[in-house]
């Protein structure tokens, strides 16, 4: 029992870019106490600023190739941490500026609001570099109870304590299942380091284990059947707070799910690939069919979100390197188009007050742009091209037939279809039906940046997306020896077999 | 000596009654208590392999478990008292205003 | 009388836990809950975790479970007439049978894990107290530190929610 | 500059519609023209391009081949053929005209040209891509551009099934009505269109997916793939079926061609044009170019199923156009009636009858883009797609009846549009493998006649009602360019279609040697294309036909008993 | 790309194009005197050229003349080869010449939209030429097909009928079905070409030319496909009995020079001689259908003859008279031998003088009553004079009195038709007696008998114009019926040709003129 800790300064340099949001995230509570007087606005600035300067650090680091690991493995920096850190900052930025107009809403405590984002943005920039199953649990709480106050934020709504209400509950059942799945591969393994659980034999308590910790990432990303959370949560929480939990959290528990199963579980591939195809398969049917239902836009963007979910977890089906950079592609198109979608709702919702997909009739002749950015970004989640969520789409499918997962790819096919129709009638309201009211509308310019942002990342990824796919390609790269198709060959191992 | 498999089936029978009581319950305050049954379940479960495995990995894991468990019901209960404060009611039947 | 400590801790937690997803008033639940936790920390005694067993029984029992009844005080609920979820019938069905193969399946495993560095006679040397800190601040150092700033967010969290706002918290110049 | 002409005539109208972004809605004319001036650049682009084509060397040409993704083993890959060539200038050619033939459009002009430009962009794309993953990208490309400009600016036929005959007859009771039931609906033949499509498109990625995969070679370049890819027998049905039927719901072919003639009916004049031109065509091409070039034996040994689905196609497409009361519908089951005469021409896997049902499809094209652009004028003028409520339109319109005419004639195959060679081309090519085809798609022929003759009485002759007193003829230059436009490249074509035939020829040559292995028949004299064999035989016939010499050959004169003996024997 | 002019100047183009030059050139006129006055001019030019044509041919040839050639599709053995022989030269000659008369009468006639009428009309007189002097059978098809554009427009906008839209229409859908066949069967004949050349490995192509398609021989079967194919085409537009029907509409419907277009030029028939019979020669004389055709030709002489001794209408009368001669000329064509042939080419001309010139006649009728039903007439032989006059030559030419040209042609086929079977002979004699009896029945009923009511002295005689169209008519069937010999010599070349390669069937006449062209 000694004391061995040493942090060298380029050890704390892999910190930085945490220790800088901690610190900015204080000064933005700091400032909202003591300057009562300013615009809240400015706030976010403040805080964008803060997120730009962490940004800037991540992208330095992630052209400078800086990468290494600490505390004994247990907080990494490498391509994949540092990609989804992009990527949850990236996403963060976005919310924040879509939140200006939103904001104006909440009646008390909107300073406080911006210090809750950039909480769970830390929260998930520490997830995206966590290695072992102890840094899972915590970061993922320490994420999610931002979210839990956040979605519960409108405090006079009933929709919205009734969201956060619910969230909470399947949230902290899930933490608790985590940390029941985590206590089962500790008393397997006695490690709780990725890596080290690799080595592992393969025993009923450890497939439990890890059973269960896929149950809780399954609440995370909302995959059928951990999903019940989802519709109702989207629904009622604040719509800025919507499209945050829809976006960054995902990516943030792909983070974790890609380590887990490329690293931890790659001998066990056979039969995790047999339950993420049902689990894909249920999620992009589930959500599909059910958004067909929906009136209400956040909710029908739930449902699209929760079969979105199921076309990533193809390519972690998929199970190779390439299967993951199509996840990381994937989220990429996922976030513009996902994002914009809800800057456009966030927008016509400060706007008309409403959500419901039968006041968007005739937006087009309301706001030529709205509709026009609404277009892209639902024709982005159909899939459709020259938009970037073909190019994601494809990417899946590409890397999955590789390995051979046919039904996985027919099933993803009828439901690119599905979706089409649905996304299709949103676009009939726009476009073809005629207004109740005329009247034109007008958005404010941080909401006009993020959907701006949205569209080019759109069109951008999809047009030219070959910068993208060096990218993600180059982030999974410490996987290409892991993962790779002849794993699937291997033979199979039933899941509780003796 | 006792054996880890005793510790193992008490945990995994805290476990199993917290769930339960977790899909079985109407009232908020009592489904959060189960899930505080299976959080300690999992205590159990990380403390008893941290002695038999001779390490101390496991009774850190345990000591954040309770830490972010007190963190969370600071925020849940101040959820549900936000909650009651509009519907006054606890009930998981009873707040139903989004449908499922 | 180790195994008769064990056994005692263990049935009162089972039976404790029992009674609170079975009985009708919260704060008896609350009641049994602090019993259930106070005979795991007898448990974690048992399995030389007293560091541990101090913190559950002054953060859990003290603190959190404090903070439930606090609630269901301030709550002030009635006994529930009709207290089980409307679909319970099935959900338990399907529950106790997930929860039976899960326990068999559980008990049935080796549980071998890798053994670490610190085996019982180094932790009884220096106190587990001294063992757990040397970890805590060496290896985990980091995840303390998340903690730290967890709890901190859980605070403020906490705070715009329940608090009653005052009218400096009414910050309505905007508009 | 290397060669950018493709680059030029695809991205044309891009850069049009995205000018036109910038433009503001008020400013109709600037928008008008500007989507001109893009249509007109692509399309004297695709005129040079297509006489540039240079026949005896065959193979692609213009080609332009960027990397775009070396992980997936794409790359932006453009170049013609004998076959994309005509195509890509029916295709700007249907644009042009459609720019002007919308030129009265009021509503959210902007929205309209950006989507019409999209919409041709695409299908340029189409037949130029020489790279899987850029023909299936460009081709789900043109899906959405449809859906919103059907929905937006497509017409009702109102009241449709209220409507009765002169004879008092409910349009509900006749024939014609269960083959058109709910289908007065633009939003509801929008969407079914669209899903259609999009049901057909996801079932080619399935083989296009395949391809990539079994073929093993990372690569999407279909060069490549033709080269190197090799399936095995069944797999290789599975995939020709699912390219085939994915790409054959947009051809239509018989029992997928549902959407077909519901979409024509509501969509816009310029829209059903394209449409019914071009963007039906793309199932056709995509079935050439990649079931015929990647998968040749089980093309050979699968076509017939076309060539059983053809024969539907022609006659139920023209039995319903012949009982259908609307224009549309008339014109709309027509495209899908001679459509099966392009899948018996691909069917028959013969060098003249695939040569032949290429050049059909240019000849559709314009065919039927004319013909739809004046029913799009006549319901402008008069708001009604109702033939027995129209008539005597001639008085009131008699240029647009005479193109009418025009546009009916070519549609029939008459001599003297390109239309005419195509059939004959057909015709020749398929009797071998498919008489009882060939009689059929004759017997179509006259049916064509009948229906469209028949819709061209209901319209243009017999009493008017007053109240189309108002109906204005074609008369200003822009409303007369595009049909002129298209009514000359039609016969010019048919008059002159030397090079025409050179340029198909040219790529369908080596795609039938691959497919059927039979040697095209002036191997040869290959290297004088041009020319090819004729000429001697010419040369020869020309010597014997003086007439001051030779006597008619029709009398066997100088022929000794031993000479005839000794050839007959020889023979 | 010109590969020949066998004459040093292209006179068949010239004489191909010069109508649509001038119809064209009609365009820019405005005046409507101009416009007549320049339609003359354009047809009579053109006669004066066909009558050039018709002397510069050198007669008791079967050559091809004045032949050109030129390459049109050539990978699909398309060309656009135009020449005459015996068969085709006199066509030419009589197309022009009626054109002319047809001009003539439309001076008078036509009222309305006259420029149109004479473009349209100088359009139809291209493609009837056409008609007659391609050898290339796509060609031929293209002017067949291109023939109903400006018919169609003929009848529906000048017809005078109140059904004539359905005429028009009936008239283009029944010739079209019929064509599409035709192309079938010229497809195959092009096939079959393409593969004698694939199976003897010699230059393998495909070809439309007549003179080539006659180079190979064609298997019987083939044949006999082939024949039934073309004939669906060329019996819609000849029209042979069952596919009759359009005829006396359009007949009557139409304006009076579309109905002497089409009762003169015998577009059905001469396909017949000119195609059918040379490139499939062993169908033609086979059993089948020789008895097949024969039946059909009888069956229309009767019929045509007894249905039209019922017609109160004379344009119906003559519609059906048409039909029967047809049915003579197309007894003739299948009497299969040398008098047979001669009289039905020699009856196809007459009956562009006879038949074209009762139509003629009829047109000089309706204008003066607005009709053409007995009920209008009567007694007018007295009022009328002349007119009752030419009336009765040219009726008598019909009949086939002898002296008139009817009556050469009418006993060739007769001589024909018994050499054949003396039952083709007995009941086309029969024929004969029958269409004195409906012509001679109605003249004496419109002629001769009392004054019809309302027919006074309104009615005027023949004035010059019209005197001029029954002079020509009269003075061409004086001349063929008295002095045939000019006419059968220019025939005789090419008949005795057909005849022979009919008795040589395709495959040993192709032998031969592969062996010659080879050397």
């Amino acid at each position: 029992m000694t004391f061995n800790l040493t942090l060298s300064g380029a050890d704390l340099l892999l910190l930085v870019p945490e220790m800088l949001l901690t610190v900015w995230l204080c000064v933005v509570l700091i400032v909202d106490f003591a300057m009562p007087r300013l615009p809240k606005e400015h706030l976010a600035y403040l805080s964008v600023g803060g997120l730009g300067g962490v940004l800037a650090c991540l992208l330095w680091f992630d052209l400078a190739g800086i990468s290494g690991s600490l505390f004994a493995h247990m907080f990494v920096v490498d391509g994949l941490a540092l990609f989804f850190k992009i990527f949850v900052v990236g996403a963060t930025i976005l919310v924040i500026l879509a939140s200006v107009d939103y904001v104006r809403r909440f009646r008390f405590f909107k300073g406080e609001y911006y210090f809750l984002v950039l909480m769970s943005a830390l929260g998930m920039m520490f997830m995206a570099s966590a290695n072992d199953l102890l840094s899972v649990f915590i970061t993922l709480e320490f994420s999610t109870f931002g979210f839990y106050v956040l979605v519960a934020y409108l405090r006079d709504d009933a929709a919205s304590n009734e969201a956060g209400l619910k969230f909470f509950i399947l949230g902290v059942f899930a933490a608790a299942i985590l940390a029941y799945g985590i206590s089962l591969v500790y008393g397997e393994t006695g490690k709780l380091v990725f890596q080290d659980i690799a080595a592992a034999s393969y025993t009923p308590g450890l497939v439990i284990g890890f059973l269960l910790i896929f149950a809780a990432l399954g609440f995370k990303i909302g995959a059928v059947p951990f999903h019940s959370w989802i519709p109702d949560t989207y629904h009622g929480a604040p719509t800025p707070v919507t499209a945050f939990l829809s976006i960054a959290p995902k990516g943030a528990a792909f983070a974790i799910l890609i380590r887990m199963f490329f690293v931890s579980l790659v001998a066990f591939k056979p039969a995790w690939v047999l339950l993420l195809v049902g689990a894909s398969i249920l999620s992009m049917t589930y959500g599909n069919i059910v958004a067909i239902a929906q009136r209400n836009m956040k909710r029908l963007l739930a449902y699209s979100g929760i079969a979105q979910i199921g076309n990533i977890l193809i390519g972690l089906a998929a199970g190779t390197k390439m299967g993951g950079d199509a996840i990381l592609f994937y989220l990429l198109t996922y976030l513009f188009a996902n994002l914009g979608a809800f800057a456009i709702v966030i927008a016509v919702g400060n706007l008309i007050r409403s959500d419901e997909i039968e006041d968007y009739s005739g937006l087009n002749r309301r706001s030529p742009f709205l509709a026009f950015a609404m277009l892209v970004f639902l024709l982005s989640l159909a899939g459709v091209p020259p938009l970037a969520g073909f190019i994601g789409k494809l990417y899946i499918f590409v890397a999955a037939i590789k390995e051979g997962l046919y039904t996985l790819i027919i099933v993803g096919l009828i439901n690119i279809v599905i979706s089409m129709y649905y996304y299709l009638v949103i676009v009939k309201k726009m476009y073809i039906n005629e207004p109740t009211d005329p009247s034109p509308l007008s958005i404010s310019g941080p909401m006009k940046a993020v959907v701006y942002v949205g569209l080019a990342g759109t069109l951008i990824l999809g047009i030219y997306p070959q910068p993208f796919i060096d990218w993600v390609v180059a982030a999974t790269l410490m996987f290409s020896n892991v993962v790779d198709s002849t794993a699937s060959m291997r033979p199979t191992v039933p899941p509780f077999g003796g | 000596m006792v054996p880890l498999s005793a510790y193992v089936a008490l945990s995994a029978t805290l476990f199993a009654t917290g769930l339960i009581g977790v899909l079985i319950r109407r009232n908020f305050i009592i489904v959060l208590m189960a899930v505080e049954i299976m959080l300690n379940a999992a205590n159990i479960n990380l403390v008893a392999f941290s002695h038999y495995l001779e390490s101390m990995t496991g009774q850190i894991v345990a000591l954040f478990v309770i830490a972010i468990a007190g963190g969370e019901a600071a925020v849940g209960l101040a959820i549900i008292i936000v909650v009651f404060r509009g519907k006054i009611s606890t009930n998981v039947d009873e707040i139903n205003l989004l449908k499922w | 009388m180790v195994l008769a400590f064990f056994a005692y801790c263990s049935l009162v937690s089972i039976v404790a836990g029992f009674l609170t997803v079975a009985l009708k008033n919260p704060v008896h639940c609350g009641i049994a809950l602090l019993t259930l936790l106070l005979h795991v920390a007898g448990l974690f005694v048992l399995l030389n975790a007293e560091f541990l067993a101090m913190v559950q029984i002054i953060v859990y029992a003290g603190a959190i479970l404090v903070l439930y009844l606090f609630v269901l005080m301030l709550l002030n609920l009635k006994t529930d007439e009709r207290y089980l979820h409307s679909r319970f019938a099935l959900i338990l069905f399907a529950a106790v049978a997930i929860c039976g193969e899960l326990l068999l399946l559980i008990v049935g495993s080796p549980f071998g894990g890798l053994k670490g560095d610190a085996p019982t006679e180094v932790v009884l040397k220096d106190g587990a107290s001294y063992a757990i800190g040397i970890k805590m601040f060496s290896d985990y150092l980091l995840q303390f530190e998340i903690i730290g700033v967890f709890l901190t967010g859980a605070i403020v969290g906490a705070i715009v929610l329940a608090k009653t706002p005052t009218s400096a918290d009414i910050d309505n110049r905007e508009g | 500059m290397i060669d950018s002409t493709l680059l030029i005539i695809l991205f044309a109208p891009f850069a049009g519609a995205t000018t036109l972004l910038f433009v503001s809605n008020k400013q109709a004319l600037l928008v008008r023209v500007i989507a001109a001036a893009a249509a007109g650049m692509s399309l004297l682009t695709s005129f040079y391009m297509f006489f540039a084509y240079d026949p005896v060397e065959g193979g692609f040409q213009f080609v332009k081949r960027f990397e775009w993704s070396k992980e997936l083993g794409i790359a932006f890959y453009l170049g013609v053929d004998g076959i994309g060539a005509p195509l890509v200038l029916a295709s700007s050619i249907l644009l042009f005209a459609g720019i002007f033939i919308s030129w009265h459009i009021k509503d959210r002009t902007k929205e309209f040209y950006i989507f019409l430009l999209i919409l041709a962009a695409a299908t340029m794309g189409v037949f130029m891509s020489l790279d899987l993953f850029f023909l299936y990208f460009f081709y789900e490309m043109s899906v959405i551009p449809m859906y919103l400009l059907l929905g937006v600016w497509g017409s009702h036929t109102k009241g449709y099934l209220d409507m009765s005959d002169p004879e008092g007859l409910k349009k509900r009771d006749s024939v014609g009505f269960i083959f058109n039931f709910a289908a007065n609906s633009k939003e509801y033949a929008a969407m079914k269109l669209t899903l259609f499509l999009s049901v057909g498109a996801v079932v080619a990625l399935m083989g296009i997916l395949l391809i990539y995969k079994f073929s093993g070679l990372n690569t999407f370049d279909i060069l490549v793939l033709r080269e190197q890819a090799k399936f095995s027998g069944s797999l290789a049905t599975i995939i020709w079926l699912l390219i085939f039927f994915g790409f054959a719901s947009i051809a239509p072919i018989w029992p997928l061609h549902s959407w077909s003639p519901v979409g024509h009916a509501a969509a816009p004049a310029a829209t059903s044009m394209l449409h019914a031109g071009v963007l039906m065509k793309l199932g056709h091409f995509s079935i050439i170019r990649i079931a015929f070039e990647i998968l040749p034996e089980t093309t050979h040994e699968l076509m017939p199923i076309a060539a059983v689905l053809c024969i539907f196609n022609i006659f139920y497409g023209g039995f319903v156009a012949y009982y259908a009361r609307d224009t549309k519908y008339v014109i709309g089951y027509s495209s899908s009636s001679h459509m099966g005469y392009v899948f018996l021409g691909m069917a028959a896997l013969d060098y003249i009858s695939l040569t032949g049902a290429v050049l059909y499809m240019f000849a559709h094209a314009l065919a039927t883009g004319m013909l739809f652009a004046m029913a799009g004028w006549i319901y402008d003028q008069t708001h009604m797609r109702d033939i027995p409520s129209l008539g005597g339109l001639v008085n009131r319109m008699p240029f647009v009846a005479a193109c009418f005419m025009v546009a009916c004639m070519a549609s029939i195959g008459m001599p003297g549009t390109v239309n005419f060679i195509a059939e004959v081309m057909i015709i020749v090519g398929s009797w071998h493998k498919y008489p009882f085809q060939v009689l059929v798609a004759v017997a179509g022929i006259a049916l064509t006649m009948a229906y469209l003759f028949r819709m061209m009485r209901g319209v243009f002759y017999g009493p008017m009602e007053h109240k189309y007193s108002h109906a204005h003829d074609a008369v200003a230059p822009v409303d007369r360019l595009p049909l002129l436009l298209m009514i000359a490249c039609s016969i010019a074509f048919g008059i002159f279609p030397g090079h025409f035939y050179d340029v198909i020829r040219s790529g369908v040559d080596p795609l039938v040697t691959r497919i059927t292995a039979v040697v095209p028949l002036a191997e040869q004299t290959r290297e004088e294309l041009g020319v090819r064999s004729e000429a001697k035989v010419s040369g020869d016939l020309s010597r014997s036909l003086l007439p001051s010499d030779n006597p008619s050959p029709l009398t066997p004169t100088r022929l000794s008993s031993s000479q005839a003996h000794a050839s007959r024997g020889s023979e | 790309m010109l590969e020949e002019f066998a004459f040093g100047f292209p006179i068949l183009s010239l004489l191909l194009f010069l109508p649509l030059l001038g119809a064209l050139s009609l365009w820019l006129l405005d005046d409507e005197d101009l416009i007549k006055n320049a339609a003359l001019a354009v047809s009579a030019l053109e006669l004066v050229l066909a009558i050039i044509v018709l002397l510069r041919f050198v007669p008791d040839s079967a050559a091809m003349q004045f032949s050109e050639r030129l390459r049109w599709i050539p990978p699909l053995g398309i060309s656009y080869h135009l020449a005459v022989d015996g068969i085709s030269v006199l066509f030419v000659g009589l197309t022009a010449l009626l054109t002319t008369l047809i001009v003539v009468h439309s001076c008078d006639t036509v009222r309305q939209q006259i420029k149109l009428y004479f473009m349209t009309l100088l359009a139809l007189e291209t493609t009837i030429i056409g008609i007659f002097v391609s050898i290339d059978l796509i060609l031929f098809f293209v002017f067949w097909e291109l023939m109903l554009i400006p018919s169609y427009f003929l009848i529906k906008l000048w017809g005078g009928g109140v059904e004539r839209q359905y005429a028009a229409l009936k008239y283009v859908l029944y010739t079209l079905l019929g064509s599409v066949f035709m192309l079938v069967g010229i497809a195959l004949l092009n096939l079959n070409y393409h593969d004698w050349a694939v199976t003897h490995h010699i230059e393998p192509s495909y070809s439309f030319d007549f003179l080539e398609l006659l180079t190979v021989p064609i298997p019987r079967d083939q044949q006999i496909l082939i024949f039934w194919l073309i004939f669906a085409g060329l019996a819609f537009k000849a029209p042979i009995v069952p596919f009759h029907t359009w005829l006396p509409d359009v007949l009557l419907e139409g304006p009076i020079g579309m109905a002497v277009v089409l009762a003169g030029i015998k577009l059905g028939t001469y396909g017949f001689i000119r195609f059918s019979l040379p490139l499939l020669p062993d169908a033609s004389k086979s059993e089948g259908v020789v008895t097949i055709m024969a039946t059909l030709a009888l069956i229309a002489i009767v019929y045509g003859a007894i249905v039209a001794l019922i017609q109160p209408d004379f344009r119906r009368l003559l519609a059906f008279s048409s039909i029967s001669h047809l049915g003579f000329v197309v007894l003739g064509l299948f009497a299969l031998n040398f008098q047979g042939l001669q009289g039905s080419l020699l009856t196809m001309i007459n009956l562009g003088f006879s038949t074209a010139g009762l139509f003629f006649m009829a047109g000089f009728l309706y204008v003066r009553r607005h009709n053409t039903h007995l009920s209008a007439f009567g007694g007018l032989a007295r009022q009328v004079p002349l007119l009752a006059t030419f009336l009765l030559i040219i009726g008598l030419a019909s009949i086939g009195l002898p002296g008139t040209n009817g009556f050469v042609g009418e006993f060739l086929i007769l001589l024909g038709a018994f050499k054949a079977h003396w039952v083709y002979g007995a009941v086309a004699v029969t024929g004969v007696i029958l269409g004195a009896a409906y012509f001679l029945w109605y003249y004496e009923r419109a002629m001769f008998g009392p004054l019809a009511q309302g027919l006074g002295q309104a009615m005027a005689d023949l004035h010059a114009r019209e005197l001029f169209i029954a002079v020509s008519l009269s003075i061409m069937i004086f001349w063929i019926g008295l002095y045939p010999a000019p006419f059968l010599r220019i025939m005789n070349g090419s008949v005795q040709a057909l005849v022979q390669r009919l008795d040589h069937g395709s495959a040993g006449a192709v032998q031969a003129t592969r062996l010659i062209s080879r050397e």
